[in-house]
């Protein structure tokens, strides 16, 4: 009982974050600008590895797999702003306009 | 074909892709970015072939410390790369296929992957396998062998890596202490 | 289970490089390189469960921690580097 | 004092973690790297309130969940947008005031604007948060301030 119940939630965990990493991966194609991108970008990160690295975490149960993979999650969460941030400092201080009437030139 | 098998061929057509984009790309900033994501995906192949200890080498040092130390480079050189100007890309690219295919030919002599009647497989390997956890007391086989039974060859190879980091360090250290008094005569 | 997670990784990896070769700039190939890795990271982690050595795990713990440092060097490049001239961004 | 101790704590935490083998030679050696490394972070003086912020650390569990249900909001609203090409998008940038006294809450802050799809820090001047936003329900929802109240009262007065 309790056995299906963790799989039930692990199987959701990983469609929904199978689905947010390959329609963040769809944004990253389909949007027009680059500041438009790393939203989408943003989204595969937030929404798309820690879903799968839980359901991962349900699967191992107690044990030290799940530290080690909390402590993945932790990190790529604590990073994956900081890094947002300097691909967006990193455009602008290039040259890449972040406004508006930009969107029919790329 | 199982999954593994897939995943071997995408990180494959992955490297080559990104190799690709590597040749194609111009800024040096991208290339280094690229660099990094080329050993990542090296060091899943590793993975996917069970060398932990290489994809754990591969991961911290191909994709960590070098695009650190190529970042630390650009800061002090162009961020673009300069047009080639070389006349003849044709014979590059002859010596390129010649090597290549030397390598390939060579590698129709070596044991198949993962081959338990390999000759690596035969002479000290048994020995380290069966009695390094009771001699060293180490869990870690790689690096009972590494530190303990060829000890003195990695006292010499971190010697070697140690001299270069200090080398390192002194080259980009000079320059920068250089450009700052360049900086205060502009000022 | 894990085939699934590793499928909707793999694809999510395809999109991603498309947008590496697409660019236009090279920010955008960057983007995708830097998403690529993340997915790289999970898909390791993905193998290390399908293939039950849970110890390869640490591969993807010990990029996950270089990565932060490496991330701090792009920023730092930004910071301090050639855009540094005249002052700008410093705090 | 008491950070050099909860950063050593937290080395051997993570030691143990990454040895798995739990007999006293292995744990000597971690013992061992533990203790240079505090020796060295202190010789560095990173220890500080900044380095190894440990004072928020018990707010921060009362600030996680709010900031876990705001991004799969967020996270809902971009992934339709990027499904449906009927639903507009309005990227554009503009600031807003980041009310925190430090830069560790400034950093909190300006992190949790990232990770909340839909909008970006680009720049942090002073106290003002530049921000990208993909569409202006979201600008507009950095606009009320919300988080950034949320940010301040927990950064407290340390």
């Amino acid at each position: 009982m309790m056995e299906s119940v963790l799989d039930l939630l692990s199987w959701a965990l990983i469609v929904i974050g199978g689905a947010f990493g390959i329609i963040g991966g769809v944004g990253i194609v389909r949007l027009p600008t680059f500041f438009t991108r790393i939203h989408a970008a943003g989204m595969a990160e937030t929404m798309c590895v820690p879903p799968i690295l839980l359901a991962m975490m349900l699967q191992s149960g107690w044990s030290l797999v799940t530290f080690k993979l909390a402590v993945i999650l932790g990190f790529l969460f604590l990073t994956s702003p900081a890094a947002s941030h300097a691909l967006a400092k990193a455009a602008l201080h290039g040259g890449v306009s972040p406004h508006d009437e930009d969107i029919g030139r790329s | 074909m199982n999954l593994d098998s897939v995943i071997d061929i995408l990180l494959l057509a992955f490297m080559a892709v990104i190799a690709i984009a590597i040749v194609r790309i111009r800024d040096l900033f991208g290339i280094a970015m690229l660099f990094s994501i080329f050993s990542l995906l090296s060091a899943g192949v590793f993975t996917v072939m069970d060398a932990a200890d290489v994809a754990f080498t591969e991961a911290a040092v191909g994709a960590g410390i070098s695009t650190i130390l190529m970042l630390a480079t650009l800061t002090r050189t162009a961020r673009k790369e300069k047009p080639s100007n070389s006349k003849n890309p044709a014979v590059a690219l002859i010596v390129v296929f010649v090597t290549g295919a030397l390598l390939v030919f060579g590698t129709s002599d070596l044991p198949r992957f993962g081959d338990p009647q390999a000759p690596v497989h035969q002479h000290v390997a048994p020995r380290y396998i069966e009695e390094s956890p009771k001699e060293i007391g180490i869990p870690n086989m790689v690096t009972s062998v590494l530190a303990s039974y060829r000890g003195y060859d990695t006292l010499g190879e971190t010697t070697v890596i140690f001299t270069a980091g200090i080398a390192v360090m002194a080259l980009l250290g000079m320059r920068r202490s250089r450009r700052r008094e360049d900086d205060e005569e502009i000022d | 289970m894990y085939t699934a997670a590793g499928l909707a990784i793999l694809i999510t990896m395809v999109l991603a490089i498309t947008r590496t070769l697409l660019g236009p700039t090279v920010y955008d190939r960057i983007l995708a390189v830097n998403m690529f890795g993340t997915k790289t990271v999970l898909i390791i982690a993905v193998i290390a469960f399908m293939s039950g050595r849970t110890d390869l795990l640490d591969i993807a713990l010990a990029y996950a921690l270089i990565n932060f440092i490496g991330i701090v060097a792009v920023l730092k490049f930004f910071e301090y580097g050639e855009f540094s001239r005249g002052g700008r961004g410093r705090p | 004092m008491i950070r050099y101790v909860s950063l050593a704590l937290v080395l051997m935490g993570i030691w143990l973690l990454l040895s798995g083998h739990y007999d006293p030679l292995l744990i000597s050696l971690g013992v061992v790297s533990v203790v240079v490394t505090v020796w060295i972070a202190a010789r560095l003086n990173v220890v500080d309130h900044e380095g190894h912020p440990i004072h928020i650390v018990l707010r921060l569990l009362t600030y996680f969940p709010w900031l876990f249900w705001e991004i799969i909001k967020s996270n809902v609203d971009v992934a339709r947008r990027v499904l449906s090409p009927s639903l507009p998008i309005s990227p554009q940038v503009f600031s807003v005031p980041a009310s925190q006294k430090t830069d560790v809450g400034r950093t909190i802050y300006a992190n949790s604007i990232t990770l909340t799809p839909g909008t970006v820090t680009i720049d942090v001047r002073g106290s003002q948060v530049e921000v990208h936003a993909l569409t202006t329900e979201s600008a507009d929802g950095v606009k009320t301030g919300r988080m950034d109240a949320r940010v301040t009262r927990f950064e407290g007065e340390s």
